[in-house]
């Protein structure tokens, strides 16, 4: 990585996190005219940084989607109203499932879509509307010690981010990734063919025709689903158990009927006194 | 311009516009087969005043539609009571894309544009996309669907409105998950994500899929219901308790969207079914029916059996609707969580038992198999505590097991 | 190796955001899309590196991280409803009997 | 003799009363509830079916052929392995680890505790005596627990530490090295505190209890010592190794065994011994025991806990034989607990304690024939014991039963009207137990005085005053009780016991009847002849007619041929005789000219009160060792209280100090820390990346 680049990514981190700091809720201020325009200094200067750095396989898709994610990942940060975060999130989730999909990920992108977005984000958009009902509150008015934690979170990322990006410049220089393409080359002489762990999967307008018989791999789903259950078994089954006990925990956590502290419940009328007739 | 068009790429460009047109005018249609069934089933005429046998009926209500005010009430959260009904339209719009209509298509047979071709020079496939994680994608574009109805409820400001974007939002929730589970149960069996390859194979097979697994394509024909908001599931807008439930402040256009996305949304499932299970464009004995027929004619057959299916289908759910009496809410969460996720999960498990024994296309198997977890599913259902309807009963057991007496409990 | 560098800034960036948005907000259920969006930054990460060693290591990776919010998903949010049932608020600051 | 039957046997002795009371416990208070004793009549069947086929097994093989052990003359029966169970050395490696290498451990056979069962004679008839009177004992139980039809509070516990107690007997019984006797003696004493507090809801009951174990732990606490010492000597606790070595006079290494440290392990033992069977200076806990259920009483008094002591003592005979001295401790403590529990059994008007009392008596008895080597007369003695104390404890419970929970003689008399069945069982217990002719307590009680008085002549004389004692305060009891004008206490309903209780009592009243001819010279002594082999080479072979004869049978009959019939049966004659007279006093005293016994107390009351007060042992036994133990007790808890805690205290306030001060950083809300965290993280990441 080039010094060039490196300041320019510092740069574009501090432009950032300065712009978020403005852009962080404060009832004492008003419009964060000043934060959005560092902001948006920022994030010219990350593209600069990315343009800078230049891999082959960027194009303006990363671009464009990158952008979006970053822009929509601050509004969810910084928005006062909690249901605009959630749906600001999804757009950020959306964004990464299109990222996933430019980096051959497909069953990824369709997984983040389907449980991120479909579920977690609903199961989210739920408890806030029950929570909260009215307008935005203090709450979310005023941001906590948000030069703190502006500073925790950037200066953190800004230097993992450039260490790991020049040690990977550098093994990328000292002669790539042998790992990989010893895996590849051996995959290949296994099979006789290019190792297709990742399909390669070309806009649809080349290859639709020629996709008349059924194929015995489906691309990037088989291959990813094949690993899991090969060497991945024990992490998949324990995911499964954590998912249980979570389920059981929600379960066990929600039935749970909990008086809010300080209100007297209504005396029962006579008769009815301990007697509750439990949920369905 | 002349050779752009018979590119893949081109050919889904078209495609995707003529589909998209075409449900948009379907839709319309739907809506006056919708008031015909209707009146079929109450024993009455339906529209008959606009146009012959009331033909007319769906431009002048679409007219309507447009014409009228559009007007946000004070009240609302604007931007997202606006956005709703766009996510909504949007969103079942773009479910279509993934379907297949009629398998290839030899792009030598189009009359004028492929004239400059060979025959099988240049294979195109009738589907705007073709992805490889395609069913997936149904499924990630149906999840994204329940923002539209939660949206629009949460942002009304509106107590009934609310109530019906959180019923909406447990349904939905709930019954994706037997949902994803049958076509999953599917994709065992076939083997492939691709919606193309397995309208291809039972094309190629000449057995549905429905022969093999018939209780699946039940449970996914029932969820489907569900997912479209369609009666008796349609607890999120049920008039007679939350007056119009999500859309209850919505009209003229914006309430037209949720309109049109609802009736979209039923032609997209539809499809999904009849692709899944009823053989997609495949109708046994017809010679232009087949893989091998590649012709536009054989594709235009293709195309018509396959809506003819899919208008099948769509008169199955009116049906359903102007028969069954709605469900009540708990009822609905019970259907779904004590009754289709076992099933289906059942379903799922017997599947990737038959796949390990290689017995995953056996109809005789497969049929086994779906009557064994049926059985089971009547077995526990028999031996149940709970009968399906009501809670009244519910509580009489309840107090006969605490020793009260029963005119206690019910007052 | 096409744009895991990228990947590993973005990814980078979607976490810092999200730190930052996780120690300054007070809502806790915006807090916790903070950590959600802290999952998306490793999402990123991961595939990026997935690519960069052409193996399925890091789409499996982030697998078993849409497994993790799942599960956290749904305890925060069955604590956040018990929580506001209890104090009517979501402001994190409610929070603070351990305080010696 | 067939080993694999036998270990059939064993194991269905010791697992089915086990698993009753496993089953009982786990499934007795939300299932089974009332009809929990089933399970319990189950185990415990099984395990007297099992010990009765096994008795008629070993017999049937003859005494000859039970010798398997081979080279070993000294120790008679099969010693059948069950498995390995601690191993505690190497074969072929010293105690100093020298011999073999560490790297040929491996390949040496180890040496281990196995878990064994020894089968002799004495085995046999200990877990078939055992057995068919626990069987009886929980029949019974299944009414005497339940009131008005109702079981008891605690019903299936009490089934549970039955079969449980049932089972430690038989372990102890059964084992065949001193590991699982201590094991089961262990756990035959966890039974008893488990029963006798059983009423743990009454103070004097968990008292009782408390004290029952922990004068037990003091005669444990000997008895462990001795095994210890034991293993040090032979090197092994398997008792055929032990017997061997012993009969070869080597101990583990070869060298000859000094008799001091034979008389050492014996007394040891004998500790041990004194405390479960209840023999001076350890008596005192076997008279509170009345506190738990009246069967539980006579489970511990005739089966199951107090002729633990007997039969270890009869086990390990080849020990105490070697030891003079030993043996005059055994007998002396064995006549001086006889004549000391029944003068103050003289006085009692506690049913159950007078015939505590009885029991202790008896036991002394016991030990005394086994201190003048007449193990086998020790042993029947036990036998005939087992049915008649039995019988009497489950009649006194039938009584309590009946009268409400009172037991005291005072507060009723006459009761032969009410419970016609139950006096005329307690009559003929009383009558065996106070040696009335030709039952089984005077044939087995004068065959003890009989060998005592020709060993030891002053001990035999306290036994034969001992026996005249005996007879009067039984049957002072039972006059006390069963005659007179009818009384009962107030607002009692006195009702006879139904079938359960009164079949086991008629039973065991018929094996008081008869269980004696098994002993007596014209029917041949099989129970002698029986159990000869066991001892032959021990206690008869070391006696005082060990040159005359060998057995038991031999030497009485060749003891008469020298002595004539007055020798032989004048002794009989005699006790039987001052037997009658004793219980036509008492049926003068307290039936016919009750005025009597109130001079006597008037004229003696000195005499008296210390009867009344047991000679005030327990209040000695107060003053002397527990108080000291408590004032020790005390000034420890004030040096914990005040030096200990008080420097834990200086030690905790140093943190509690710091804490004051730094509680201020710990403000308790989630992002502080969150934020703490963050921006540590920062600043290390920071320095250790960039430097």
């Amino acid at each position: 990585m080039t010094p060039a680049a490196l300041y320019t990514l510092y740069a574009a981190f501090v432009l950032g996190g300065t712009g978020l700091y403005f852009l962080l809720p404060n009832p004492d201020r008003g419009k964060p005219l000043a934060g959005a325009a560092l902001g948006a200094l920022g994030l010219v200067a990350l593209v600069v940084a990315w343009a800078l750095i230049g891999d082959a396989g960027t194009g303006a898709a990363f671009y464009v989607l990158g952008l979006v994610a970053l822009l929509c990942t601050v509004r969810v940060i910084t928005h006062p109203k909690p249901v605009y975060s959630a749906l600001y999130f999804v757009l950020t989730v959306l964004a990464v499932a299109a990222l996933c999909v430019l980096q051959g990920a497909e069953f990824l992108a369709a997984a983040l879509v389907i449980i991120y977005a479909g579920a977690i984000l609903v199961t989210y958009v739920f408890v806030i509307m029950l929570a909260q009902q009215s307008g935005p509150s203090s709450t979310d008015r005023r941001s906590r010690e948000p030069f703190l934690s502006v500073c925790a979170g950037f200066v953190t990322m800004a230097v993992i981010t450039a260490h790991a990006s020049k040690a990977l410049e550098s093994s990328v220089a000292a002669g790539g990734t042998p790992r990989a393409e010893a895996r590849l080359a051996s995959a290949a002489a296994e099979s006789g063919a290019p190792a297709g762990l990742v399909e390669d999967e070309a806009k649809p307008s080349d290859d639709g025709a020629k996709r008349s018989a059924p194929k015995p791999v489906t691309g990037n789903a088989m291959a990813l689903g094949g690993a899991v259950m090969t060497r991945y078994m024990v992490a998949l089954q324990l995911s499964g158990l954590l998912l249980l006990i979570a389920m059981v925990g929600a379960v066990a956590m929600s039935r749970k009927r909990v008086p809010q502290e300080g209100a007297v419940s209504p005396r029962a009328p006579l008769g009815q006194a301990g007697r509750e007739v439990p949920p369905y | 311009m002349k050779d752009f068009l018979v590119t893949q790429f081109g050919f889904s460009l078209v495609l995707a516009a003529l589909v998209f047109a075409v449900i948009q005018g379907a839709v319309a249609y739907c809506i006056y087969y919708e008031r015909k069934i209707a009146a079929w089933t109450q024993d009455r005429y339906g529209p008959n005043r606009a146009g012959p046998l009331g033909l007319l009926q769906p431009i002048a209500d679409g007219l309507k539609f447009v014409f009228k005010e559009d007007y946000i009430p004070g009240h609302v959260d604007k931007i997202l009571f606006v956005l709703a009904p766009g996510i909504m339209f949007v969103v079942c719009g773009i479910g279509f894309l993934i379907l297949p209509w009629g398998g290839q298509l030899d792009a030598s047979t189009l009359p004028w544009l492929g004239s400059h071709l060979q025959p099988g020079e240049r294979m195109l496939s009738v589907q705007v996309v073709s992805l490889n994680v395609g069913i997936l994608y149904l499924l990630a574009v149906m999840s994204m669907s329940v923002y539209g109805v939660v949206l629009g409820g949460w942002s009304s400001n509106n107590k009934y409105s609310f109530y019906g974007a959180m019923r909406a939002c447990a349904q939905m929730l709930a019954y994706e998950i037997p949902m994803g589970l049958t076509i999953l149960v599917v994709v065992l069996t076939m083997g492939t994500l691709r919606l193309e390859e397995i309208a291809a194979e039972q094309a190629a097979s000449g057995v549905w899929n429905v022969a093999r697994h018939p209780l699946a394509a039940l449970i996914l024909f029932i969820t489907a219901l569900a997912e479209a908001n369609r009666a008796p599931f349609d607890l999120a807008e049920a008039e007679q308790e939350l007056v119009g439930g999500y859309h209850t402040e919505y009209g003229a256009l914006k309430f037209g969207l949720f309109f049109l996305g609802e009736y979209a949304s039923m032609i997209t499932t539809s499809a999904l079914v009849v692709v899944l299970f009823l053989g997609g464009w495949h109708v046994w004995g017809v010679s232009a029916l087949t893989m091998e027929a590649t012709s536009i004619w054989a594709v235009l057959a293709k195309m018509t059996v396959m809506a003819g299916k899919v208008a099948i289908l769509i008169f199955v759910y009116m049906w359903v609707r102007w028969s069954l009496p709605r469900f009540r809410f708990d009822q609905l969460m019970r259907l779904a969580w004590k009754s289709l996720v076992p099933m289906s999960l059942g379903l799922f498990a017997a599947a990737a038992g038959l796949l390990y024994f290689g017995l995953h296309r056996s109809i005789a198997a497969c049929l086994a198999v779906n009557a064994v977890v049926l059985a089971g599913a009547v077995a526990v259902a028999s031996r149940g505590r709970t009968p399906i309807t009501g809670r009244q009963a519910n509580l009489v057991r309840q107090a006969a097991r605490n020793d009260v007496p029963l005119a206690e409990v019910r007052t | 190796m096409p744009g895991t560098t990228e990947y590993v800034i973005l990814g980078a960036c979607l976490f810092a955001l999200g730190m930052a948005g996780f120690l300054a907000r007070r809502n806790l259920i915006v807090m916790f899309l903070c950590t959600e969006i802290m999952f998306q930054g490793v999402v990123l990460t991961v595939v990026g590196f997935s690519q960069l060693w052409a193996n399925l290591d890091g789409q499996a990776y982030a697998l078993f991280l849409l497994v993790i919010a799942a599960v956290e998903a749904g305890l925060a949010l069955g604590l956040v409803v018990l929580l506001y049932r209890r104090r009517g608020t979501l402001d994190a600051e409610a929070w603070s009997v351990m305080r010696g | 003799m067939d080993l694999g039957l036998l270990k059939i046997l064993g194991i269905v002795i010791l697992l089915a009363p086990l698993g009753a009371a496993g089953v009982c416990g786990a499934l007795g208070p939300r299932r089974l509830r009332d009809r929990t004793h089933w399970v319990s009549i189950l185990g415990v069947g099984s395990a007297a079916v099992a010990a009765l086929v096994l008795l008629t097994h070993v017999a049937s093989r003859g005494s000859g052929e039970v010798s398997t052990h081979e080279g070993a003359h000294a120790a008679v029966g099969a010693t059948i392995p069950i498995y390995d169970w601690i191993p505690t050395g190497v074969v072929g490696r010293d105690a100093s680890g020298g011999g073999i290498t560490d790297e040929q451990v491996g390949t040496f056979p180890h040496r281990w505790f196995r878990v064994e069962f020894l089968v002799d004679p004495l085995t046999a008839i200990m877990l078939a005596t055992v057995t068919c009177i626990a069987l009886l004992i929980v029949v019974y139980s299944r009414d005497y627990m339940r009131h008005h039809g109702h079981a008891e509070r605690g019903y299936e516990r009490f089934f549970a530490y039955l079969a449980l107690f049932v089972f430690s007997m038989c372990a102890l019984v059964l084992g065949g090295n001193f590991l699982l006797l201590y094991l089961g003696w262990e756990a035959v004493g966890l039974c008893s505190y488990l029963l006798i507090g059983f009423y743990y809801g009454k103070p004097s009951a968990a008292a009782a209890a408390k004290k029952a174990f922990l004068v037990n732990r003091v005669g444990d606490f000997g008895f462990g010592l001795g095994i210890l010492l034991i293993y040090l000597t032979f090197g092994t606790l398997s008792y055929p190794d032990v017997f061997d070595m012993l009969a070869r006079n080597v101990d583990a290494a070869g060298t000859a065994l000094e008799t001091s440290k034979l008389t050492t392990i014996a007394l040891l033992l004998f500790c041990g011994a004194a405390g479960k069977s209840a023999q001076i200076p350890l008596y005192v806990w076997l008279p509170d025991a009345m506190e738990g259920p009246s069967p539980v009483s006579a489970l511990i008094h005739a089966a199951t806990m107090v002729t633990a002591g007997v039969y270890m003592i009869a086990r390990c005979g080849a020990i105490f034989v070697h030891s003079e001295t030993a043996m005059l401790v055994v007998a002396a403590a064995g006549a001086c607990t006889a004549l000391f529990a029944a003068t103050i059994a003289l006085v009692q008007t506690d049913m159950k304690r007078i015939l505590a009392y009885s029991t202790i008596s008896q036991l002394g008895y016991m030990f005394l024939a086994l201190g003048v080597y007449a193990a086998d007369s020790a042993v029947f003695h036990l036998f005939t014991h087992a049915f008649f104390k039995a019988l009497l404890f489950l009649g006194a419970g039938s009584v309590m039963h009946a009268m409400g929970g009172v037991i005291d003689v005072r507060q009723f008399s006459g009761l032969r009207r009410v419970l016609p069945k139950t006096c005329a069982l307690v009559v003929i217990g009383s009558l065996a137990l106070g040696g009335f002719p030709m039952l089984s307590g005077f044939f087995s009680k004068d065959e003890i005085l009989h060998h005592a008085l020709h060993v030891h002549p002053v001990l035999g004389m306290m036994g034969l005053a001992t026996a005249v004692l005996t007879a009067f305060y039984t049957f002072r009891m039972v006059f006390l009780a069963f005659s007179g004008p009818q009384r009962v206490p107030e607002g009692v309903h006195p009702h006879e016991s139904g079938g359960w209780m009164i079949a086991p009592m008629s039973v065991l009243a018929v094996g008081a009847v008869v269980v004696g001819y098994l002993g007596v010279g014209f029917t041949g002594k099989p129970f002698h002849t029986f159990l000869e082999p066991v001892i032959a080479h021990t206690f008869l072979a070391a006696g005082p007619n060990a040159a005359g004869a060998h057995g038991a049978a031999g030497e009485v009959v060749g003891h008469a041929a020298s002595g004539g019939f007055l020798a032989e049966y004048g002794l009989m004659i005699l006790s039987g005789g001052l037997s009658v007279l004793a219980i036509l006093a008492a049926y003068v005293v307290y039936a016919r000219a009750p005025w009597m016994a109130a001079t006597a107390r008037a004229t003696f009351p000195r005499a008296h009160d210390v009867l009344w007060n047991k000679y005030r042992v327990d209040e000695a036994y107060d003053r002397v060792i527990v108080q000291p133990l408590r004032a020790l007790g005390r000034v420890c808890f004030y040096l914990d209280e005040y030096l200990v805690d008080g420097i834990i205290w200086v030690i905790s306030f140093v943190p509690q100090a710091l804490g004051y001060g730094a509680r201020g950083v710990q403000r308790g809300a989630l992002q502080g820390y969150g934020l703490a965290m963050g921006v540590g993280l920062a600043i290390v990441v920071t320095v250790v990346l960039t430097w």
